[in-house]
């Protein structure tokens, strides 16, 4: 199969290198969904309209999200013979300037640029395998990606047994990307061995954690990756239908998909007889309608029936026994599959060669909060948290003082500073009392409550919880309403023990993942922030001073200098004063709303934030 | 028959009538109307063979589908785990206030709406509002008034 | 009953409610089933979740077209048409059960004639359903390895209301669903105890269990048993003897438990019919609209308040059992006609319902094995002849009662009454959940009551349209034979050009407008097809 | 067959039976408020948790498994139990008094299994959701106070008669079992047949104006021709309930709205109680005697004027074959072959 890709693969490089060498310059934008936020969309106008206005010549194409979201819009300049400049935080206007200065004059403008060549700064770092094309391909153009071994692995894998793709898959040691970290090979092989006259692939990227948005990138990035890898899935267990569970609100990568498998229909990588191999796939998107549950297998399962996502109990069968319709089913994530294509490619040792021995590979995380650089980043597997915070991400931001990560999500949980030094992993991030998930890393310091953050995932375990069993429907209700209550000074004595006891027996009794690991982010930080939890109950003090309830708003008479700005902003009107007279708050209409804190200019930081016996100031 | 209506009975001719095309069909139709109404759900049910109570169970279930008018123009307020610390609640509530009405609800003039969403997948911007589909990032409280006033001239 | 009885040699449910459940296919024809029979209706969504496959046909859009594989929607009185298209796909495809049509069956031949015309496209013309879906009936009902028939008034009230059940025993025969289970032809008997009335020849041509009264030895054996002299001439029929009535020819009445002036065919005449009577008795619960007419009126005992059997839809004999003591001076119906018997002379002493009972097993072969002791747990299904005797649930296992099953060459005729200029639509008639007949009993329920109050005759939007007529309007609804008033709801479960009424509500008494031609052979009158003008009122 | 055992106790049941199964065999008491025998399993209330080779199971759904060693009590699986219990109770209508199922109540039965001490439900925070009855059936209320969710209902409505009238809708702690679009229950499409208000384990949907019969008496439906088995519940000189007689091969308990509700015809003050005589037109009372005297005079005087033929007897589809017995025996007596009745109506 691969002599019959040839000819396709081979067009595609020299198309590629045409590109490198032709005579004109190439502009990348990084336009995906970040991207876009940013103005993407408004700076390749600008650089159009800037084009024609000078008369020049040049390819201006769309690239995916590279990662590097904070310093979005990214522009990439490749001027013939010189080396890729990507330049950061691109406004319209500033996209002129650079067309101008760089094209026609040949100014560089190195005062815009973050790096050249194209990779991210942190080379040493992070490790691109599910990434690699991301922000570097354009995902509309299956010739780049054929450019770039695109569909080699599939070729190969054509030529091979089931089972030797699967032993291969095993080989790699490739762990589910979604969460659970179940070894990919295994699920496959249980799938191959269910003997059915229909089985399905599909694709679970209906991506729920909010904070997390690892496969929405790749999918807009490098949406071939993901096809191919189905693909190679469905021949290795003998499906000939794959899907592909978008979730509707990525209406970009539906898109790009949509686009992405019309291509590969057109080249026969996808369809009737794949390559003359006898073998035929089929690939259809389903827009999931928005619920986190449905990560769940079974309840992914049942709403492409039409159903309400509500997980089976157990015992049952395995979905990859008996799943969609009852026929077998593989289900795995989008950063899964992205891996397989290259494994079979590329071999399982190289893949072993990245990551851990338990735990291959790498990690891609999404990594936000209250850290200088957010944006996605791809690291092997056993590096530790550190150096993700500290050197990739820049440090907290804004020069506080690091308080807690959060991984997993809603069903993760946080860690304090003293376990920086951990190696993460799957495992790792487990024994931890956290979890991998599926790639959030918020970052949080020390203006982030604790209690506060509990709360908030058990808010929203409990708005996507699906109901059908107590524990989790009834019990994180509750834990939530016992959350509020140490919120607004209302904790009473015991109260801490007894959400220890609830979410143990939330843990043990609930139906599925989601209620199973729902009380994971209150667990975890009462085992690690007690002390925060404590104070809010006796004390009624919040030490992040980020709880309405427990705070209040005052303006130091001495600082104040009664320029009028918090006056203006209030938008309750509680505060009153005049020229030269210094400002207070009527605490009684004070709403809390913190605008008048932000107004205060740092230079005079009146405006003082009290919670229990201790206050601050900005 | 009213225009939307037509464009209703138009979707049932793309499908067989399957139960798997329940979710699809309820997209489609939330795509004309802008929300599920009740008859357009009993003429679903119908078409599918599928009860009605299962429709709206269905429905109901995913946080997709709304069953009352939208206002012109939705705000939907991030409240993803990078937002929220921060700030997005704050956000939210300089919203409400400003708006004068509660999360979920919609404007008396049915100009504009409020809703929560759990990440737009934009967190190296938090805290993200959109507007339709337009994304403001790095939104604080101040700026409540300034973004409303852009779209009040458009209802 | 008179078509099943041509065919088979009995007229009765072939199998029982319980295989409904286990049926493959099931073909509803002229049933309501959820609404008339409900826990009938509830075995078939149940069949059906267990991957039966169902097939409706019916004038409306009913609530079981919902869960149906393919709903024909005919146009009404055109079953024949719509029955012989779906034998002649079965014919033509080769879906006919060949071993039973050879070994069990005569008239193959003749029937196979008779629906050589019927081609799909022949059989929508006349019915009005697309040619597909009659292929696709057929298929599905032929296919199923058991496929029952279950069928009603829908069937059997029309002028060719024996023709109709004859093309349906066709189907049956052809496709050898008779005397197995989850399979048969199934008419579902609308109220609680009229196969026991049937089976005890309150029908004016047979005596109990089917026992002609021109029969000698028949006629004989009962002289003996009630020692008086019989007449051996078969009587009248309930609408000939309101006819007869106007004639003078009947003079006087005993009606004991009937409303028929609200539940026969053209009310109007029936009133004439009553009031032109010299002497008429009512023995009833409640003073109905017939008993106000009455020159006697005679208290009955409710069925909480008696002792004695009913006989179900699928022939299982069933202990009723006193609950209450008779309110007031009423009496169960068996003691007030004893006693009128002995002011006429008679010397009856029956002391118990179980003493008529057992009497009744003495004179009727069919029920000589049952007595009240066997009956107590669930009841038997008849026949059973001897004490030892099971009952039996499925008719015609491995022979028919008369010998061969008949074939029969049916051809579809029109309704007596066809939709012309002045009366455009047709009337079809039919019951609701939330009532029974004409209201008597369930109208005593205000709950009841609260779901359906008044009359809502079913009218298409597109007619609706037309005639300028909206929801909840009222209309004035005109047949050849009178003129009611009616509320409105449009609904496209009706199809155009058809309008629904109930006969629940004396004040809107449907059956003031449907009309009194009978099936020259079951006497059945054409209740669910008659002509009429909707006016806005 | 497979042989485990439950607290020490050895039982064989068949292969595919559940925990629960083998439990009841041997009388074996575990809590559970979602399982009903007529329904498929759910394992939606977690109440029936036990230990089965030292890990936490649902009793109502773990298959048996050959030597296996279940513990009913494990503290774990009590653990659990009595959590459940006790949150549902924070979420529960506290007026007991005043609910039907008071004393018949599942959830009542439960608690008191696991044992709620009023210690610990003081450490929790009540939330009852105010939410207003639905009284819109005229036959029966949905409390949803009262509800706990164990989806009885929906599964009856679904799998007992294929109304599906209701489902789960919403999710989270809005969870709530719901009719299309949230309607009220009279104006969904269902059937009132009530077969869900007998199943519910609480008294989420409870019967209106219950009046507890006195004794019961084995009867059948006098409505249509299905010939439905019912216990007729007697209570003074009224009829006060009927219910579905399980045992009778035709219906298994199952009624329908007129079966189950429409029995008040029999109590209800319009009946006629006393014979009525035609005098000047008007129906007046008077004496069984006065009416039969009458009756069979004129019958008589007409049979001499016009011969028996001039009489016509219309019996009852609605009466007692009995009943039906003796009429055309007196029919057929007095000479005449006049005798119907509507079986083609």
């Amino acid at each position: 199969m691969r002599i019959k890709l040839e000819p396709l693969r081979q067009e595609a490089v020299k198309n590629w290198q045409e590109l490198q060498s032709f005579g004109q310059p190439i502009i990348l934008v990084g336009a995906a969904t970040c991207g876009r936020a940013s103005g993407a969309l408004d700076v390749m106008a600008a650089i159009g309209e800037k084009m024609k206005e000078l008369e020049i010549d040049a390819i201006v194409r769309q690239t995916g999200c590279v990662g590097m979201c904070h310093s979005e819009v990214l522009v990439d300049i490749i001027k013939p013979g010189r080396p890729r400049i990507t330049y950061a935080k691109i406004t319209p206007e500033l996209a002129k300037e650079l067309v101008e200065d760089y094209l026609v004059h040949d100014n560089a403008r190195e005062d815009l640029a973050i790096c050249v060549q194209g990779e991210t700064p942190d080379e040493d770092l992070q490790v691109r395998v599910v990434m690699r094309n991301c922000g570097h391909i354009d995902p509309n153009s299956i010739t780049d990606y054929l450019a770039q071994d695109g569909y080699m692995g599939l070729a190969k894998a054509l030529e091979m047994m089931p089972q030797e793709i699967i032993d291969e898959v095993k080989v790699s040691g490739l762990r589910g990307r979604g969460g659970g970290g179940f070894p990919a090979g295994r699920k496959w092989e249980s799938c191959l061995q269910v003997e059915s006259d229909q089985k399905y692939v599909i694709c679970n990227a209906d991506e729920g954690d909010p904070g997390a948005f690892m496969d929405r990138s790749v999918l807009e990035g490098d949406p071939h990756s993901v096809i191919e890898g189905m693909a190679i899935a469905g021949y290795a267990i003998g499906a000939s239908k794959g899907i592909l569970y978008v979730r509707a609100e990525y209406p970009l990568a539906i898109r790009q998909l949509k686009i992405a498998i019309e291509q590969a229909k057109e080249r026969n990588l996808l369809g009737e007889n794949i390559l003359g191999s006898g073998f035929s796939f089929d690939l259809d998107i389903f827009q999931g309608a928005g619920a986190f549950v449905c990560g769940e297998s079974t309840a992914l399962v049942l709403s492409i029936e039409g159903k309400r996502g509500m997980p089976k109990p157990l015992p049952r069968p395995r979905t990859s026994e008996e799943g969609l319709w009852g026929k077998p089913t593989l289900l795995n994530n989008v950063k899964t599959f992205a891996c397989v294509a290259q494994i079979i490619h590329r071999g399982p040792d190289w893949f072993k060669s990245i990551g851990t021995e338990k735990c291959p590979g790498t990690a891609v995380f999404a990594l936000t909060g209250k850290v200088n650089k957010c944006g996605l980043i791809e690291v092997p597997m056993g590096i530790e948290l550190d150096k993700i915070i500290n050197e990739i991400g820049g440090g907290v931001a804004g020069g506080r003082a690091f308080k807690a990560v959060q991984t997993g999500g809603p069903s993760g949980g946080c860690l304090p500073a003293d376990m920086l030094n951990l190696p993460v992993d799957i495992d790792s991030l487990t024994a931890a009392g956290s979890m991998m998930g599926s790639g959030g890393m918020v970052v949080m310091d020390d203006s982030t409550c604790m209690v506060d953050v509990a709360r908030y995932f058990l808010e929203f375990s409990l708005e996507e919880s699906c109901g059908q069993c107590a524990p989790c429907r009834v019990g994180t209700e509750q834990m939530l309403t016992i959350l509020k209550d140490i919120t607004q000074g209302k904790g009473r004595e015991g109260d801490i023990d007894l959400l220890v006891e609830m979410g143990k027996a939330i843990i043990d009794g609930s139906i599925c993942g989601l209620g199973q690991s729902a009380p994971n982010p209150v667990l975890s930080t009462i085992r690690y922030f007690r002390d925060e939890y404590e104070a809010h109950i006796r004390d009624k003090e919040c030490p992040a001073k980020a709880c309405k309830a427990l705070i209040t708003y005052t303006i130091d008479a001495e600082k104040c200098q009664a320029c009028g700005r918090c006056l203006k902003a209030c938008p309750t009107q509680a505060i009153t004063g005049a020229k030269k007279t210094p400002h207070t708050i009527d605490s009684d209409k004070c709403d809390k709303c913190g605008i008048c804190f932000s107004e205060c200019p740092d230079r005079f930081a009146a405006v003082l934030i009290t919670t229990g016996g201790t206050e601050s100031s900005n | 028959m009213k225009k939307e209506d037509v464009k209703f009975q138009e979707i049932f001719s793309r499908y067989k009538g399957d139960r798997e095309e329940l979710i699809p069909i309820l997209q489609d139709t939330q795509a004309i109307y802008g929300y599920l109404t009740d008859p357009a759900m009993c003429a679903i049910a119908r078409f599918l063979r599928v009860p009605q109570s299962q429709v709206y169970g269905v429905s109901t279930f995913f946080a997709q589908f709304y069953f009352t008018r939208r206002g012109k123009h939705a705000i939907k307020v991030c409240l993803g785990t990078a937002c929220h610390v921060k700030g997005a609640g704050r956000l939210m509530e300089a919203f409400e206030r400003e708006m004068g009405i509660g999360c979920g609800c919609i404007t008396d003039d049915y100009s504009f709406s409020l809703e929560r969403v759990n990440c737009v997948g934009a967190c190296a911007i938090a805290p993200v509002v959109m507007v339709g589909e337009d994304v403001y990032g790095h939104v604080e409280s101040k700026r409540v008034k300034e973004v409303l006033e852009t779209y009040a001239d458009k209802t | 009953m008179a078509g099943l009885a041509t065919v088979l040699g009995s007229g009765a449910m072939t199998n029982t409610i319980g295989e409904v459940e286990d049926a493959k296919a099931i073909f509803v024809i002229g049933s309501n089933t959820t609404e008339n029979h409900p826990i009938i209706g509830y075995r078939i969504r149940k069949a059906v979740k267990k991957g039966a496959r169902l097939i409706v046909a019916d004038p409306r859009e009913i609530r079981l077209a919902d869960v149906a594989d393919v709903y024909l929607p005919l146009k009404p009185g055109t079953d024949v048409a719509l029955i012989n298209g779906m034998l002649h796909v079965i014919l033509k495809e080769g879906l006919v059960d060949s071993e039973f049509i050879a070994s069990r069956t005569e008239g193959f031949e003749d029937m196979k004639a008779a629906v050589e015309k019927y081609t799909p496209e022949y059989a929508s013309e006349i019915s009005g359903v697309p040619a597909e879906d009659i292929v696709r009936a057929a298929r599905l009902y032929a296919g199923a390895d058991s496929a029952t028939i279950l069928y009603t008034m829908g069937v059997t009230q029309h002028t060719s209301g024996t023709e109709n059940v004859l093309s349906l025993a066709n189907l049956v025969l052809a496709t050898g669903n008779f005397g197995k289970p989850g399979a048969g032809l199934n008419p579902l008997r609308g109220q609680n105890n009229v196969q026991g009335a049937c089976d005890m020849g309150a029908l004016p041509g047979v005596y109990t269990g089917y026992q002609p009264v021109a029969d000698d030895n028949a006629r004989a054996k009962f002289e003996k048993a009630w020692c008086v002299t019989l007449p051996g001439k078969p009587g009248m029929t309930m609408t000939e003897m309101f006819h007869a009535a106007v004639e003078d020819r009947i003079r006087a009445m005993y009606i004991m438990g009937e409303n028929p002036l609200l539940s026969d065919p053209d009310g109007g005449h029936i009133c004439d019919c009553l009031e032109k009577m010299d002497f008429m008795v009512v023995q009833d619960i409640f003073l109905t609209e017939t008993a106000k007419l009455a020159d006697v009126v005679l208290p009955a005992a409710t069925f909480a308040e008696k002792d004695g059997v009913f006989v179900n839809t699928e022939r299982r004999v069933q202990r009723v059992c006193r609950a209450l003591k008779p309110r007031g001076q009423s009496k169960p119906d068996w003691e007030i006609i004893q006693l009128l018997a002995q002011k006429l002379g008679y010397d009856w002493n029956y002391e118990s319902a179980e003493q008529i009972f057992d009497e009744i097993a003495e004179l009727t072969p069919s029920y000589a094995g049952l007595s009240y002791k066997r009956l107590e747990d669930g009841g038997i299904q008849w026949p059973c002849p001897n004490p030892e005797h099971p009952g039996t649930p499925i008719l015609h296992v491995g022979k028919f009662s008369r010998g061969l099953g008949k074939f029969s060459a049916v051809d579809y005729r029109l309704s007596a009454e066809q939709a012309d200029e002045e009366f455009p639509i047709l009337l079809t008639t039919g019951r609701s959940l939330y009532h029974y007949h004409t209201g008597t009993m369930t109208r005593k329920t205000e709950g009841l009551n609260q779901f359906h109050k008044e009359e809502l005759m079913e009218l298409n939007p597109e007619d609706a349209k037309a005639l300028g007529i909206g929801e909840d309007d009222i209309v004035t609804v005109t047949s050849r034979r009178g003129t009611v008033r009616s509320k409105v709801h449009v609904t496209d479960r009706i199809q155009p050009g058809v309008v629904f009424m109930t006969f629940h509500f004396a004040e809107t008494a449907a059956n003031l407008l449907t009309n009194s031609e009978v099936c020259h052979i079951a006497k059945t009158p054409e209740l669910k097809v008659c002509a009429v003008r909707v006016e806005k009122a | 067959m497979v042989t485990l055992y439950i607290d020490d106790i050895q039982v064989s049941v068949e292969k595919g039976s559940t925990i629960f199964d083998a439990a009841q065999k041997v009388g074996v008491y575990i809590p559970t408020l979602c399982h009903h025998p007529e329904l498929h399993t759910f394992g939606g209330c977690r109440v029936c948790m036990v230990e089965a080779n030292g890990k936490l199971v649902t009793a109502c759904r773990a298959p048996v498994t050959d030597g296996m060693v279940v513990r009913i009590d494990a503290e774990g699986a009590r653990k659990v139990q009595r959590m459940v219990v006790e949150l549902l109770l924070t979420k529960h209508n506290e007026d007991c008094q005043t609910c039907v199922k008071d004393s018949n109540c599942k959830l009542q039965e439960v608690a008191n299994y696991v044992g709620i001490t009023p210690e610990r439900m003081a450490m929790l925070r009540r939330s009852v959701t105010e939410v207003e009855i639905d009284e819109s059936n005229p036959f029966f209320n949905i409390d949803r106070t009262r509800c706990i969710l164990c989806g009885i209902c929906i599964r009856t409505c679904e799998e007992i008669n294929g109304v599906t009238a209701l489902d789960f809708g919403f999710r989270g702690e809005h969870t709530a079992v719901v009719t299309m679009g949230n309607k009220k229950l009279a104006e969904s499409t269902c059937e009132s047949c009530g077969e869900c208000m007998e199943r519910c384990p609480t008294g989420a949907l409870a019967r209106k104006n219950y009046e507890r019969p006195n004794r019961e008496v084995k009867s059948v439906c006098g409505y249509c021709g299905v010939g439905c088995g019912i216990h007729l519940g007697v209570r003074g000189d009224r009829v006060v309930s009927v219910r579905g007689d399980k045992d009778n091969p035709v219906n298994k308990g199952q009624l329908c709205v007129k079966g189950r509700f429409g029995y008040n015809f029999v109590n209800h003050p319009d009946r006629l109680t006393t014979p009525l005589i035609k005098r000047d037109g008007e129906l007046v009372e008077a004496s069984w005697d006065e009416a039969l005297d009458l009756v069979a005079s004129r019958f008589k005087e007409i049979i001499d004027e016009s011969g028996p033929n001039a009489l016509g007897g219309i019996s009852s589809a609605r009466c007692t074959t009995e009943d039906n017995y003796v009429f055309t025996r007196l029919i057929r007596s007095l000479g005449t072959n006049n005798l119907d009745h509507c079986a083609r109506l």
